[in-house]
């Protein structure tokens, strides 16, 4: 594996961008303002500049014909890279990801493949709206036919972005716009993380913590916290929701008897359920505890500065909640 | 249809396009044969109840599939609609595993999973018939700007009906094809309904050309009864495509002689109407043509039909020989 | 209650559209084909005449456009019951349900409401495929500031489709074609069904089944070959997903120790996990063995006669799986 | 900006419109100037840290939501967009609640949790700002289908920028307005730009016009940054509306002077675009004819510029004496 050295998320994505298109020219990009703008959050630096216009393709506001000329371009040789600006936009791509993306490959018997990626920026922290905050990653993993990666490091979002441009179906790639400047080892050079793998950020006895996305840096700091108070979480983090690994998180919570699912959608009908419903079937004989449940509130994300920190959960909140299931009789 | 509308439709027939050499005139014939006789054969199996689910004929309009595809090669794309098995013959699918792909068998091009409404020929560079009014748009423009990076000329073009006219999704494709210089090939089927509903009752404007024009696309009103002016008009167009100049929009006007779907008894179409639609028969005029300029005679004519459907029955025996799916296919080729 | 009497479960819709429509002339109708053709099968039949075209609306095919003016409607003095010809096409008006309908109460803190009833066709069994098959009612339950409900018998769709219209939510009503010809008591005059109460549609001692919609007749059918078997099956209809009546659940379950949900829907991140996950969590110091979960398999729906009935399940196959579960050791 | 794009934006400009009664036209005045002194306030609040999330401003294009709105009467209804606080204010909304909201304050329309893009005023017919870049359009159609089924004459309007025009959701809402006749009025907000990126370079076809003849809708370009000539071509389209004639669609040329958002630099526009489009700014031309007809003196005009920043000043005061929102009305007002 290549040198490991210190960047952010944002310039890890970028790295993988740039890599994968140097590789290989028939991986283009397509999104609003992604050209000389190089994107509303800088995602996007700098790709205009080397690979020019033919490349780097700024749409009209046109989500959803954009988005399926992309569906199309991949069917047709191309690899698009296609990126709706706020995760709340996906709303607009749905008839074609979940119809068309999802389904091509199926229904052609393998003649045709969708190789692409359709990267969007969630994130709540920034007073966005309740039209600018959600994540609705929960949609997209219930369509078969599609993958679904959600990178929490520096060194996951290059993997994952250099994995899904080469996986030859669609594949949704949920970044966090909180988590843009968070910096980590990221090996130099050609570097992926294969799809459908969950890593163990943290190895603990009492409790696991499932965690995905920014939600796992929230669940590190509460372990943190849980340590000091005398219990060990460990911190499991799926960076896949399909494929989901689930023998690795059934594994930590056989091991650990008691289990949290924390993720930033909305709870209800979430891809909690999913993933707490699997841990207590598949752990059933060996849970001394329900398994518990923390998504974002169930409401429009306020914009408020007052209210918006109690959407998701923080450490503190976290670590209480993994306390009292810990000690519940 | 109201009258004014009816008055609009017939107006768009044009000065007779000259006819093309004997053999490519007869291959033009046939081919608008092999799908009359692909479609009434699947009529006829559907109401004995051997078609699953539902099936959208394009009998009357078989003139627009042949004669744009006519002007297009082995590597140019279509992307069809839900009205689609003209599209797919036409750009030279197999009638074998086409009419095995209706009926629901293994050999099908989609393992007999599929069906008519989403038949995918690679090979043929066929994106597929779609259930969704609209949806092989965005897959054709999509298509037209893979070919356009390849730069060798190629050119995609989808089938979509009057329906579609109405879904922003064309309306946005159409944007981004003219403003990218998409070697696309807009062409709207307008067929006079959509379902049960007429053109007019949901449809503003007079002149569904304006659609493409609004963009500044080259636009145009064609007859699509006739295979000879679809076909001038696409070869128009394919020029436009290949030469880099864009993108264009043609609007045929035809007709369906039946039903939205087999099963649907047309209460809301007046059966005057159909009887001078099918005076206008495409497979008929160009028949006509081809004995009135004595290039076949009327025996030849009646050789190639009788050619088609012992090639649609061939293939009706072939695709009922063959298995349906099993369990073990229920979940391959989800993903790659 | 006014006296049942047997019709039909789209005859039972209409006669709460019919009913709805006299009593409130704000109720109009929209959707493609549902004036003088009276909809595509016949569920809008005999409206426009007796309401005209002023108030049962054709509209072009423009889903989101037309769902879009059916909210905005909605938000000005008029009672839309929009409706999407297939549950799949509710890919095309997400936008318009997610992030507008589904939170203007909230974004207004009150002052507009937004009473629509979005109604659409799902069922498998029809030979349809991929896109016209699926039920993406998952999606809706996902989204705060929604109803979502499911009628299973003929008295609940014309008493859940009355409460949604005199609802001041917007209500996602999702009505299987393959129940249109399913005929049961119904309740004349006017009955409405409350949003948000489970009913046991049949008592049981060795497990629950839950099951939404279709499900429901395949459980009841399921639990006669288990009566046979000399398994007692409790059969809960949950009827709305949102709100989701725990409680009437959660006390079957404490009741019989066992738990299967099934559900129309694919399986993957699909509505079982989050009933099975609440169940797993409330009942979990009563159960006897792990919640187990059956949606439809997670693949397009084959469109072929062979394949379409392995997608969901049938009563001998549901049977089984109860039987496994109340064996298991 | 394109020297021809330039060019095509300049030649908008037609003869001046009569000024109305002195009263009215004082008015005018007045509405402009309070909502570009709200939005100067909330650039230098915002600079300060004291704003949450994104701010939109419009100052420049003042003309077109005060234009439009002195046409509208409390019962007709208005849709908005990302860049609202001038529409809001023009339709009647209290400054202070509106400031609030701006500020999330728990007095502010939205209980201080929408903010600037969710800005709703039921009592002055505001169906609210809007995140989604269309996502009025559908809104006020939606409400000018009530208007006519009440039947008492009123209309809707709806404001959105030339990015909308791209949205296949505006071009299926002008299809249905036309064909059912809405009492519905289009407006796009001309500014040449969607976020960093110039209309030319993402929408096909000369004269965004054509997106409303299209559909056989009564369309106007205008002069964004004359509010006597927004005012004359919205009392036609109101009219046509009352009158149970259909829809109307207005492009109106203006302009921006600041960024997408407070924050941004523009560094895709040149400084000399900026500074010739406030030569025509649209407040300084009221004021400079008011001055030339002898309708009002320059202290006049000085004394209800210092009206209007006292009463922004007071309403950031009474903002700030309030409550944010607590953990009590996190789940409030749901579900009705
Ligand atoms: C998005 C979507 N909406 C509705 C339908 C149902 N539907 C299938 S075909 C059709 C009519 C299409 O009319 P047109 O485009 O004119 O094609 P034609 O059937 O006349 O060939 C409709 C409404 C659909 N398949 N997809
Ligand atoms: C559906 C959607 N896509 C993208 C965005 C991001 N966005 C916000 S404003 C904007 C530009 C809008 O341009 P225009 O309509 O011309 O309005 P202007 O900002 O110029 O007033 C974009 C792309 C959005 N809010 N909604
Ligand atoms: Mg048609
Ligand atoms: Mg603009």
């Amino acid at each position: 594996m290549p040198e490991p050295r210190v960047i952010n998320y944002r310039a890890a994505i970028l790295e993988a961008l740039f890599a994968e298109m140097r590789r290989d020219p028939s991986v283009i990009v397509m999104g609003e303002d992604v050209g000389a703008a190089g994107g509303v959050f800088k995602q996007a630096a700098g790709l205009f500049e080397e690979f020019g216009a033919d490349r780097v393709i700024d749409t009209p506001i046109s989500e959803s014909g954009a988005f399926g000329i992309a569906v199309g371009a991949a069917m047709s040789g191309s690899r698009p890279v296609f990126e709706v600006m706020f995760g709340d936009f996906i709303t607009l791509v749905m008839d074609q990801l979940a119809n068309q993306a999802a389904k091509v490959q199926y229904m052609s018997a393998g003649q045709i493949s969708v190789p692409l990626v359709l990267r969007t920026a969630v994130g709540i922290g920034a007073n966005l709206g309740p039209q600018h905050s959600q994540s609705l990653h929960a949609w997209t993993a219930h369509i078969p036919g599609l993958k679904v990666v959600m990178p929490s490091t520096a060194a996951d979002a290059k993997g994952l972005m250099a994995a899904a441009i080469r996986d030859d179906n669609p594949v949704v790639y949920f970044e966090d716009r909180t988590l843009y400047t968070l910096r980590g080892d990221v090996p130099e050079g050609d570097y992926h993380v294969p799809i459908g793998v969950a890593e163990v950020r943290r190895e603990g006895e009492d409790v696991s913590i499932v965690a995905t996305s920014r939600m796992v840096h929230v669940a590190l700091a509460a372990a943190d916290l849980l340590a000091a108070d005398g219990i060990s979480a460990e911190v499991v983090d799926p960076r896949s929701l399909v494929p989901l690994d689930v023998a690795t998180l059934v594994a930590s919570v056989r091991k650990t008897s008691r289990a949290v699912v924390v993720d930033g959608g909305y709870r209800q009908y979430g891809v909690t359920g999913e993933i707490a419903a699997t841990l207590a079937e598949e752990a059933f004989d060996w849970l001394d505890a329900p398994v518990t449940r923390i998504g974002a509130e169930n409401v429009p994300i306020p914009f408020s500065r007052s209210l918006e920190p109690l959407v998701v959960p923080d450490a503190p909140r976290l670590a209480k909640a993994v306390a009292e299931l810990v000690r519940r009789r | 249809m109201s009258d004014s509308a009816k008055q609009k439709r017939k107006k768009a027939a044009a000065a007779a396009p000259p006819l093309p050499a004997a053999e490519q005139s007869l291959a033009l014939l046939r081919q608008m044969q092999l799908i009359r006789a692909f479609e009434e054969k699947l009529r006829s199996l559907f109401s004995a109840g051997l078609v699953p689910g539902l099936l959208h004929l394009c009998a009357g309009q078989e003139a627009v599939a042949v004669g744009v595809c006519s002007e297009l090669g082995a590597a140019d794309v279509i992307a069809s609609n839900h009205r689609g098995h003209g599209h797919c013959l036409a750009k030279g699918a197999s009638v074998n595993r086409t009419m095995a792909e209706v009926l629901g068998r293994r050999s099908g091009y989609g393992l007999g999973r599929s069906g008519t409404l989403h038949l995918f020929d690679s090979v043929n560079g066929n994106l597929g018939t779609n259930g969704i009014v609209g949806g092989g748009i965005p897959l054709a423009a999509g298509a037209a700007l893979s070919a356009k990076r390849r730069g060798r000329g190629e050119v995609a073009a989808c089938f979509f009906g009057d329906g579609a006219l109405n879904q922003g999704l064309m309306f946005e494709v159409l944007n981004m094809a003219a403003i990218w210089k998409l070697p696309a090939i807009f062409i709207c089927e307008n067929n006079g309904y959509g379902e049960f509903t007429a053109i007019e009752d949901v449809t503003a404007g007079l002149n569904p050309v304006a659609r493409g024009t609004v963009f500044d696309i080259p636009s145009e009103a064609v007859d699509g009864m006739d295979v000879l002016a679809v076909r001038e008009a696409a070869a128009r167009a394919v020029a436009r495509g290949r030469a880099g100049e864009g993108p264009s929009f043609l609007v045929c006007t035809t007709y369906r002689y039946g039903g939205h779907h087999v099963g649907d008894s047309q209460s809301y179409k007046d059966a005057e109407e159909v009887r001078e639609w099918k005076e206008k028969d495409p497979i008929l005029k160009l028949s006509r043509r081809l004995e009135a300029e004595g290039v076949a005679s009327a025996e030849r004519i009646a050789a190639l039909e009788a050619e088609v459907q012992a090639e649609v029955l061939a293939a009706v025996e072939a695709a009922n020989a063959e298995a349906l799916p099993t369990a073990d296919d229920l979940g391959r080729f989800l993903y790659a």
